[in-house]
């Protein structure tokens, strides 16, 4: 019998509600958030308002754990603060992630190789000229190198899955170890500070996610009418489809009830 | 008791010297000191050193004017409003631009290190990335680490080990932010300077204090008396600040807890405008040279368009400007 | 929603172990956890290694009753009503406590590098004293410093050069602390565990994020709600505390902005008393031991002595009660 | 003609109130301040009321520029921070102090000798098993290091004016460069952060100076009604008194009334 925690069918959501549920089930009840702007925003409110509702949400510009009346537009707006835990600024939100508070944290990218390196700095030509210069890192590499866990958002393309990206903004699973550039495995480039990287990559088309032994991405579901060969084809590198468990779940007539009417109703992020 | 700081706009703005290493109040697009930055392209300024956690709206601006030779920064776009910082990317590969990359850890830090007076702090954040490349040292690159500047550190980076806990893995030391001036947007100052911020204080305090000139543009000047009321509330003491200056809405188009929203269309346009260097011409032309103070801006803005930004006193944000795509 | 975190000052002294590195809010004689120190001591905690920017009252009842065996400060006395710690020197003298001297910037630098998660901070406060003087390394003297506790850092401080503007003169690294348990007194903590402090804040902040373990001791529960109204009021987000308490007073015989004053009469009494160690036990007895119970204590003090502490609700202190000599 | 202006006569005044009127003449006006409890407050606080109304004074609990309506008895008091500009705490003050922020500190001490060293930490004995253990540094060595210039606040005894102390607590202006342990001058040990170091010791007998050159201490002026003679027999090394200048200015009638009337009517530091 379908009823309000029924799935919905293709057609019913769209693409960026889907990504906003899939992003919204990788967090676990208690646990402390740092998120960006936009689909991360919709993700953490969601699960708060459903499966994690002692989650927390860490904001880069100073705010913790805050229960926006209205969406945010950005990490630096007003509305983060409201009826928050704290509001500080950067150095105690940064100096918490350093101390090892956050559990999970989601970031978005330009390109990514399979091991989970970044890039959202330069694409093309020279690091000093290139083709493309990009916002630059963000915070994106600091909450990815010391949160427990990271997901990434993207566009699947690929132009933008890479055998290797043009430039590291943020650290995946190997790594170069500077100021020599030997290309080490993450753990070995943290050391005793090592948390944990990047456990998912949640994109227009699937969910891929990490093998613990070789720190290699692989396929892990795909979204509802998206094929295995689709992925493939969006991928520009050799991708390990053997685990694919299948179709990523798609979002509860609930779940979009709540995106749609509670948490984005001016649809700043869902669009109109 | 104290000395006169206040200024005008204009004679704040006089204060800065060609050349000189600029910091912010703010974050993106959120209080950042917009009245200043346009007379800063009205009067020119050259060859400016901007060192910021973030960048934003404000530094597109004194990019695309030519004020602004080096950018040290972690980022630079519009957050919703434009993705990227269109003026910086041109003229980085113009190569009027200098941009070194580093991340907002390492950028808070280097703020941190300027404020609290010592020439570095350490931190873990960003090991394996490019940022720590070494052939990826802009500043070394264009040989400005030769110790000529005194601001300029002369590595831009070291490597360390814990010797204290016995932890592996490399500590990172970035050097202090160690800026002329840092040009601060709140929302009340007391006359004598004292400094009070409402709602997030980015990285406020550590700009201010890693500065050797301070100067505030607030919503409003008060009393001293009252702003003391509680000190608790307040950021920085007067005794840190040069120079303040009242220019209400001084931080339009961005935005201002309690006060504004920020004005994403506004940004926007700017954003699809400036794109190319003829564009951002004619948009300096007919925003920032045509217009000969801030009053006129807002004139032009026109007071419907402000209104709906004003923040509700509840909330502290506007409810009324429709925001969305 | 969050998980309940209430408990006694029973339940909440039975979160600390012996041996456990501790730290405390407050500065010398104001704010300390006292509720919480008494019942430490009721409950025979041992081999306690305290660590704190300054000591005060509070760490002289510890130490007079035996649980500690290390005291990493800058500082022990009572300010204005005892000039020494005359417990700690007496068990320092005797051997059963040792004495670790830093400087109060090395203390807050070694805090504020346990907040931030880096091993240790730059500074260069205190050059040229016996402090730094290799000889006077009390850890290391006891042979604590072998790398057994990993709370004890491997040296007492490291000393660098600046690379990176040229500066000369050494610079000291301090290394973090790194408490199991901060146990803290404030004036209000919401339902989740929300901190507010009112007034100075000390080195809470820093003491509080360097631990594993947070207790947090209030004048009083509030709605998380209503302390949500103001965030930038609130100085610790929920989710870092584990464990809260209700405690009216819990800060006597020190003082508590807005609330209370120190009592001055009690700490001077306790110090002419406790010089020595019949002195402290005799004390100790008749204040503590006997005494079932903070309420007990409360009522022992007497409502009229209470009464004439409490602050005056504009100045948030007493003006009331007779302060001088 | 006499009037509120004058000096008082011997036997009008109080030592403590000649202490603070001395220490209040070292403020310039405009200054920052950081000063600890009990005299320094006195002193402060009555050159704010008549030569030095725009000094600041940072307070090492946390207030800056407080404006006391009763005096306060320490600095972590609820009385510092009245009509602040900011009250905040150690980070803060102590990162300003770092920073350059301030011109003058008021300091005491137990022990100090020739070249303005001095001891609060163990008198007596060995470190490890000290006769008279004190109190321990507090922020005396860090003030002591980071203003521009610094004033000692002491009781004049030949045994707590010695050739060399026990335990050097704060710097003065020849000290030991560690780990190694030899002596430097103060600008060696502090290179490129030297800011200056101790200008004057204020005692309950005269005051002293330091030598530009040396670093040596000397007598300044002796207060009325003391003879050179006498500091020279309450100072345990040889102490150059040929620069005296004479007599310590006494307080004026004004001052006085302001000490005891406005500043300290508790008697909380002058007494009753």
């Amino acid at each position: 019998m379908r009823n309000n925690h029924s799935p919905a069918q293709p057609g019913e959501y769209k693409l960026i509600e889907l990504l906003a549920v899939a992003s919204a089930r990788e967090i676990q009840d208690g646990e402390v958030v740092f998120a960006g702007t936009g689909l991360p925003m919709l993700a953490v409110t969601l699960a708060q308002k459903t499966s994690a509702p002692r989650a927390s949400i860490i904001y880069e510009a100073g705010s913790m754990d805050g229960r926006p009346a209205h969406l945010p537009s950005s990490v630096g707006d007003a509305r983060c603060e409201y009826r928050a835990s704290v509001s500080s600024g950067l150095l105690d939100v940064f100096g918490q992630l350093q101390r090892g508070v956050v559990d999970l944290a989601f970031l978005g990218g330009a390109e990514i190789d399979k091991y989970g390196n970044v890039n959202t700095t330069v694409i093309g030509g020279d690091y000093y000229n290139p083709a493309v210069r990009l916002t630059g890192s963000g915070g994106n590499p600091d909450i990815n190198s010391l949160a427990k866990r990271t997901v990434f958002i993207m566009v699947q393309e690929k132009r933008r899955f890479k055998e290797q990206v043009d430039y590291v903004t943020s650290p995946g699973w190997r790594v170069k170890k500077w100021p020599g550039g030997e290309w080490v495995t993450r753990q070995e480039a943290f050391g005793s500070v090592f948390r944990g990287g990047p456990v998912a990559v949640i994109t227009s088309m699937a969910v891929f996610r990490f093998d613990e032994e070789t720190g290699e991405m692989y396929l892990d579901t795909v979204h509802p009418g998206v094929t295995v060969e689709d992925v493939k084809n969006n991928v520009g590198f050799d991708l390990d489809v053997s685990r694919c468990r299948g179709e990523t779940s798609p979002p509860t007539y609930h779940e979009l009830y709540l995106l749609r009417n509670v948490i984005d109703p001016e649809g700043l992020f869902l669009g109109s | 008791m104290a000395k006169n700081k206040r200024k005008s706009i204009k004679e704040a703005v006089q204060l800065i010297n060609d050349g000189d290493m600029i910091t912010f109040s703010g974050f993106t697009i959120w209080r950042r000191p917009m009245a200043i930055v346009y007379e800063m392209v009205r009067q020119r300024k050259k060859n400016l050193h901007l060192i910021e956690v973030n960048s934003g709206t404000h530094g597109e601006i004194l990019i695309g004017a030519g004020c602004v030779k080096v950018l040290e920064t972690c980022w630079i776009g519009h957050e919703l409003y434009g993705k990227v910082g269109a003026n910086a990317a041109r003229k980085l590969k113009s190569g009027e631009l200098i941009v070194e990359d580093y991340s907002h850890v390492h950028m808070i830090m280097r703020f941190a290190a300027g404020a609290m007076g010592v020439p570095y702090l350490p931190t873990r954040a960003s090991l394996g990335t490019d940022i720590l490349n070494p052939e990826y040292d802009a500043l070394g690159k264009h040989g400005l680490r030769d110790g000529s500047n005194p601001r300029i550190p002369r590595r831009k980076f070291e490597f360390l080990t814990d010797p204290f806990f016995g932890e592996q893995g490399d500590i990172i030391h970035v050097p202090a932010a160690r800026p002329n001036v840092c040009i601060a947007h709140v929302q009340q100052v007391g006359e004598e300077g004292t400094v009070r911020v409402y709602g997030q204080r980015y990285s406020d305090a550590e700009a201010i204090k890693a500065a050797d000139k301070v100067i505030v543009v607030a919503e409003e000047i008060v009393p001293e008396e009252v702003i003391r009321q509680d000190p608790t509330a307040n950021l920085i003491p007067h005794y840190l600040v040069d120079a303040i200056v009242e220019q209400p809405w001084g931080a339009h188009p961005t935005g201002c807890f309690g006060y504004y929203e920020v004005d994403g269309k506004f940004i926007r346009d700017f954003y699809s405008k400036t794109k190319t260097q003829e564009g951002f011409d004619a948009w300096a032309e007919e925003w920032i040279l045509k217009v000969n103070s801030f009053d006129e801006y807002l004139y032009k803005i026109g007071f419907r368009r402000l209104d709906l930004l004003r923040a509700n006193s509840s909330y502290k944000y506007s409810t009324r400007v429709k925001r969305g795509a």
